[in-house]
């Protein structure tokens, strides 16, 4: 039976689509907020636009919030549709089964960052009666709104393509060793992981923003490597299992959610504060706080790991 | 002090569309805070109109209003429910009460929209009560008490926010000649707490009230000396 | 609150009597016998409303 | 995030009209209740299997020519042990008993670990027999003459769902009782060790024997679970009944704008409330009513399954004349209620977001005077 008939994927689509359509009523408005917008001015097509406004908001906010959770759904429907397809074994065969997937999976990360970008500014707009950030707001909307557009349209063409008769290949083979990028060797890898960690946590407490935004860019990407290839060796305690997802599931007490999760957020509260401040110019320096806590206790539970394995075996996978 | 300043309002129904009716013209009135006014005029002829322009329910086509130097003509809705909420109470012809829920439950309802805790509500909510003596029909459905009652009930949601000016629109025109003398006897109340009270009204019962300090007369949108 | 707290309370109920049933069930001891069963009948069928279609073509012809 | 005042009046304006409201709950509650109703029914009986299924043999094979079943003789077993990759073949005897008085078939199935003359019964067997006085013995009415074995052991309800028609006794007996020569066998479980040439084996049985059917055990498997695979099916159907009684509930929803609804919004903006604490009262009120009736829903569903052993649910699934007291084991699949979750709260919510908007900005200067 084809990809689409399982229930996770038929579900999912459903609720894109009704997002989708939502969101499209909503840029629909805002088009004509952006192009009339006058605060000050007193017609009734002010006030209209005002009371459209409402409409946006409420549509937005609901949006932005099913979009966090369809996230977290697609994650889960990814694994269980690892049964699904034939040769996976967890969700790097499912994303790996065509050159869509790693793309998808990606563009979904950079929308929840954006989407979650524009939560923050909108609630810094609906702080001040006069809707002071308004256009950079909607700006930024229409922006996320093409991206949300060509995610779903890629999801489509990802989940048609999902070959059901030919084997995939899984994590063993995905991600052998040789293929780390830039010749970097585990040691080193983890050195630069610790090293940009702690020079984060220096920036975030220093509030130097423009920084700490890029060392964070940084940390995503040595991040990544630095879980998928050398931490999560110790959570699997295998010296060949290197899989960003299957940390995922069940056996391994789901603790990938929460060294993922938390890497992410910590990641996304680093990069905010700067791209807020340029676009509202609202001064945003609780949030590396937030950026440092989450930062730390994902690296805590990764560290937990491999120190305890460390510990039991003294010997280093 | 001026408690509200109105300068040159205009109001047009339907402004562009031929059956275009210029309900308001240059209306210019100014308003001592604690004075008692009545717009006396037949019906029709703009008085009520102008209270839901001075209560902010709808907005003048152009002029100014100006309550305690902020000028509410041109309000977002966000301001425009917020000056209602805290600077308004509104006493309506029809008592506008929702009849699903009891007397208490009415006056409250200004209340849910602030972080109080219970008990400071519930004093509150007592205190409008105990002014407009409907205190021991706490418990009862608004549906089932008489005109008079749900014109308390009215006053008490009006004065529970504590607001500096009270609007009423045709207070005693579904009341009985002994509710509308009890109401005027309230203008009294109104003074003594120092309120500023409009009352659009054409019911003869008025001209004696003692507490009026000014009588304003409307005829075809304009006022007339 | 007071009306949502009743809902809540209702609800809280509701699924302590539901986890207290399931936890109540020995599923484990159930699936102990069908598994001492099954070990001795390997071949196990479902005993489904004895599968009318099954007889009408059972005939065992000598 | 929401107010704490707000949302307990938002909560007294729901129960004001709760006509309205109520329409959408039952609605939503009975959709609820139905798909998780069926997912609790197909998840009990599927845990159930995977352990029944844990000692399946890797092929069996039957003598089905011209779609009626055959005995299996001595040589075909033979034929099939000389084949290689085959490491051993046992022969089964079972059949069906026709027991007239009662008008109901037994499944008799030969158990070697029983002595000759003693029998095991399955609770709905014990039932029937008990209704005709049959108390520790039964007596077989075979061609050859009367045939009595005494009931040494009832099967514990447990094990209904395999055993509730079936007699076990020893294959001796079954024989006499089924008029099966000796060396014939009704069916022949092969143990295949090296599980890729399964495949490859029941071929060939079929090559040697070709009047024989021989199912590998990745089919029986395959047949239980697409015999209750309803997940898939059940979604696609009863979306559209959500579809439709959404609908409904958008329709009941804008109704709200005219009429009565409309005077009491516009009554409540004019004592000062914004088109905000409108839509937040709408929404509160919503998400009440569908987490409300999402979660009832499921409780429902888990009481009238598990509680009540689903009494009509059941006939769908199991299809019982005799009666079939099978206990469900209380199992609740965690991904399909979030999955439930995610199909049903959130389009209603979708669906009341424009409603609530369109009500909250109402004009309310006529809707007062």
């Amino acid at each position: 039976m084809s990809i689409f008939l399982s229930t996770e994927i038929v579900v999912f689509l459903l609720i894109e689509v009704i997002l989708l359509l939502l969101m499209s009523i909503a840029q629909g408005n805002i088009i004509l907020i952006l192009r009339r917008w006058d605060f000050e001015s007193s017609t009734a097509l002010q006030y209209h636009l005002e009371k459209k406004n409402y409409l946006v908001n409420t549509i937005l906010y609901f949006t932005v919030a099913v979009k966090i959770i369809l996230f977290l759904f697609f994650i889960l429907s990814l694994n269980s549709l690892a049964g699904v397809v034939p040769g996976a074994m967890c969700s790097a065969g499912v994303v790996g089964a065509n050159v869509y997937g790693n793309l998808v999976l990606f563009l979904k990360l950079m929308l929840i960052f954006g989407l979650g970008l524009w939560f923050l500014i909108n609630t810094l707009d609906l702080t001040a009666p006069n809707f002071p950030h308004l256009k950079p707001k909607y700006w930024l909307f229409s922006f996320l709104f093409i991206l949300l557009c060509s995610e779903f349209a890629l999801e489509i063409i990802y989940f048609s393509n999902i070959p059901l008769k030919v084997p995939v290949f899984c994590c063993s083979v995905v991600f052998q060793s040789p293929k780390l990028p830039f010749g970097y060797t585990q040691e080193f890898l983890v050195v630069v992981y610790y090293l940009l960690l702690v020079s984060i946590l220096v920036l975030n407490t220093l509030k130097q923003k423009i920084a700490t935004l890029l060392c964070n860019f940084l940390f995503f990407f040595v991040g990544y490597y630095a879980i998928t290839y050398f931490f999560g060796l110790y959570i699997y305690e295998m010296p060949n299992h290197k899989c960003p997802y299957c940390m995922l599931q069940k056996e391994y007490y789901y603790i990938g959610y929460f060294i993922w999760g938390f890497l992410f957020l910590g990641i996304f509260f680093g990069m905010m504060p700067y791209l807020i401040e340029r676009i509202t110019g609202a001064n945003t320096n609780a949030l590396l706080k937030y950026s440092s806590f989450f930062l730390v206790l994902s690296a805590t539970i990764c560290t937990f790991y491999f120190v305890h394995y460390y510990l039991l075996t003294g010997v280093l996978l | 002090m001026k408690q509200m300043i109105l300068r040159d309002i205009h109001k047009i129904y339907n402004a562009s569309k031929p059956n275009a009716f210029h309900a308001l013209k240059a209306i210019n009135i100014e308003i001592e805070t604690g004075e008692i006014v009545i717009l006396k005029g037949v019906s029709g002829s703009g008085k009520s109109t102008l209270l839901s322009l001075m209560g902010g329910l709808s907005k003048p086509s152009s002029g100014d209003m100006i309550v305690e130097e902020e000028n509410i003509a041109k309000l977002p809705d966000i301001l425009s429910s917020r000056y209602r909420h805290e600077k308004i109470g509104f006493i309506f012809q029809s008592f506008n009460l929702l009849n699903g829920l009891s007397v208490e439950q009415n006056v409250q309802a200004p209340l849910m929209l602030s972080h109080l805790s219970h008990t400071h509500i519930d004093e509150k909510v007592m205190r409008a009560l105990d002014i407009a003596n409907i205190a021991h029909k706490k418990r009862q459905r608004v549906s089932d008490l008489s005109g008079g009652e749900k014109q308390r009930c009215a006053i008490a949601r009006a004065l529970v926010m504590n607001p500096p000016i009270i609007l009423a629109d045709e207070p005693t025109a579904n009341l009985d000649t002994h509710n509308s003398r009890l109401f005027i006897e309230m203008l009294d109340t109104f003074k003594a707490l120092g309120k500023t009270v409009v009352v659009a009204t054409h019911d003869v019962l008025f001209e004696e009230a003692k507490a009026i300090d000014r009588y304003i007369h409307m005829k075809d949108g304009e006022i007339i000396p | 609150m007071k009306t949502l707290r009743y809902v809540a309370l209702f609800f809280g109920l509701l699924y302590s009597v539901i986890i207290l049933h399931a936890l109540s069930f020995e599923s484990q001891t159930k699936a102990k016998e069908i598994q001492s069963l099954a070990s001795r009948m390997k071949y196990t069928e479902l005993s489904l409303s004895f599968k009318e279609s099954a007889y009408k073509g059972f005939v065992y012809v000598p | 995030m929401f107010p704490k005042n707000l949302s307990e009046y938002a909560i007294v304006l729901l129960l004001k009209d709760k006509a309205d409201h109520l329409f959408s709950f039952l609605i939503f509650t009975f959709i609820v209740t139905l798909l998780s109703a069926v997912l609790f029914v197909s998840d009990a009986i599927q845990s159930d299997l995977k352990v029944a299924t844990l000692f399946q043999p890797d092929i069996v094979v039957e003598n089905t020519l011209a779609g009626r079943a055959y005995t299996l003789s001595e040589e075909d077993k033979e034929a099939i042990e000389s084949l290689r990759g085959v490491t051993a073949v046992e022969g089964a005897v079972d059949g069906y008993y026709y027991f007239a008085q009662g008008r109901v078939w037994f499944h008799v199935i030969g158990d070697s670990s029983l002595r000759l003359g003693a029998m095991r019964v399955g609770s709905g067997v014990y039932t029937a027999i008990k209704a005709w006085h049959y108390e520790d013995q039964f007596n077989f009415f075979t061609p050859k003459g009367k045939i009595t074995l005494n009931i040494e052991q009832i099967e514990s309800k447990a094990t209904n769902l395999l055993c509730n028609d079936v007699i076990y006794m020893h294959p001796a007996n079954a024989r006499a009782v089924l008029d099966l020569g000796m060396e014939h066998y009704s069916k022949l479980y092969v143990t295949v060790p090296n599980p890729n040439e399964v495949g490859e084996l029941t071929l060939k049985i079929v090559e040697t024997l070709p009047y024989v059917k021989a199912t590998s055990k990745e089919e029986i498997l395959a047949n239980y679970q697409h015999l209750f695979y309803y997940k898939g099916g059940v979604f696609m159907i009863l979306y559209l009944v959500c579809m439709v009684s959404f609908l409904i509930l958008l329709k009941n929803q804008i109704s709200l704008v005219y009429g009565e609804k409309k005077k009491e919004i516009a009554i409540l903006r004019s004592i000062g409330y914004g088109i905000k604490d409108i839509i937040a009262i709408k929404f509160i009120q919503n998400s009440t009513v569908a987490l409300s009736a999402f979660l009832s829903g499921v409780g429902i569903a888990y009481l009238y399954v598990f509680f009540f052993q689903a009494p009509l649910l059941r006939s769908i699934f199991l299809g019982s004349e005799l009666e079939h007291s099978v206990e469900f084991t209380p199992i609740m699949d965690m991904n399909m209620l979030f999955l439930l979750f995610i199909f049903s709260v959130i389009p209603f919510l979708a669906c009341v977001i424009l409603p609530s908007w369109k009500i909250a900005i109402a004009d309310m200067s006529e809707a007062v005077r």
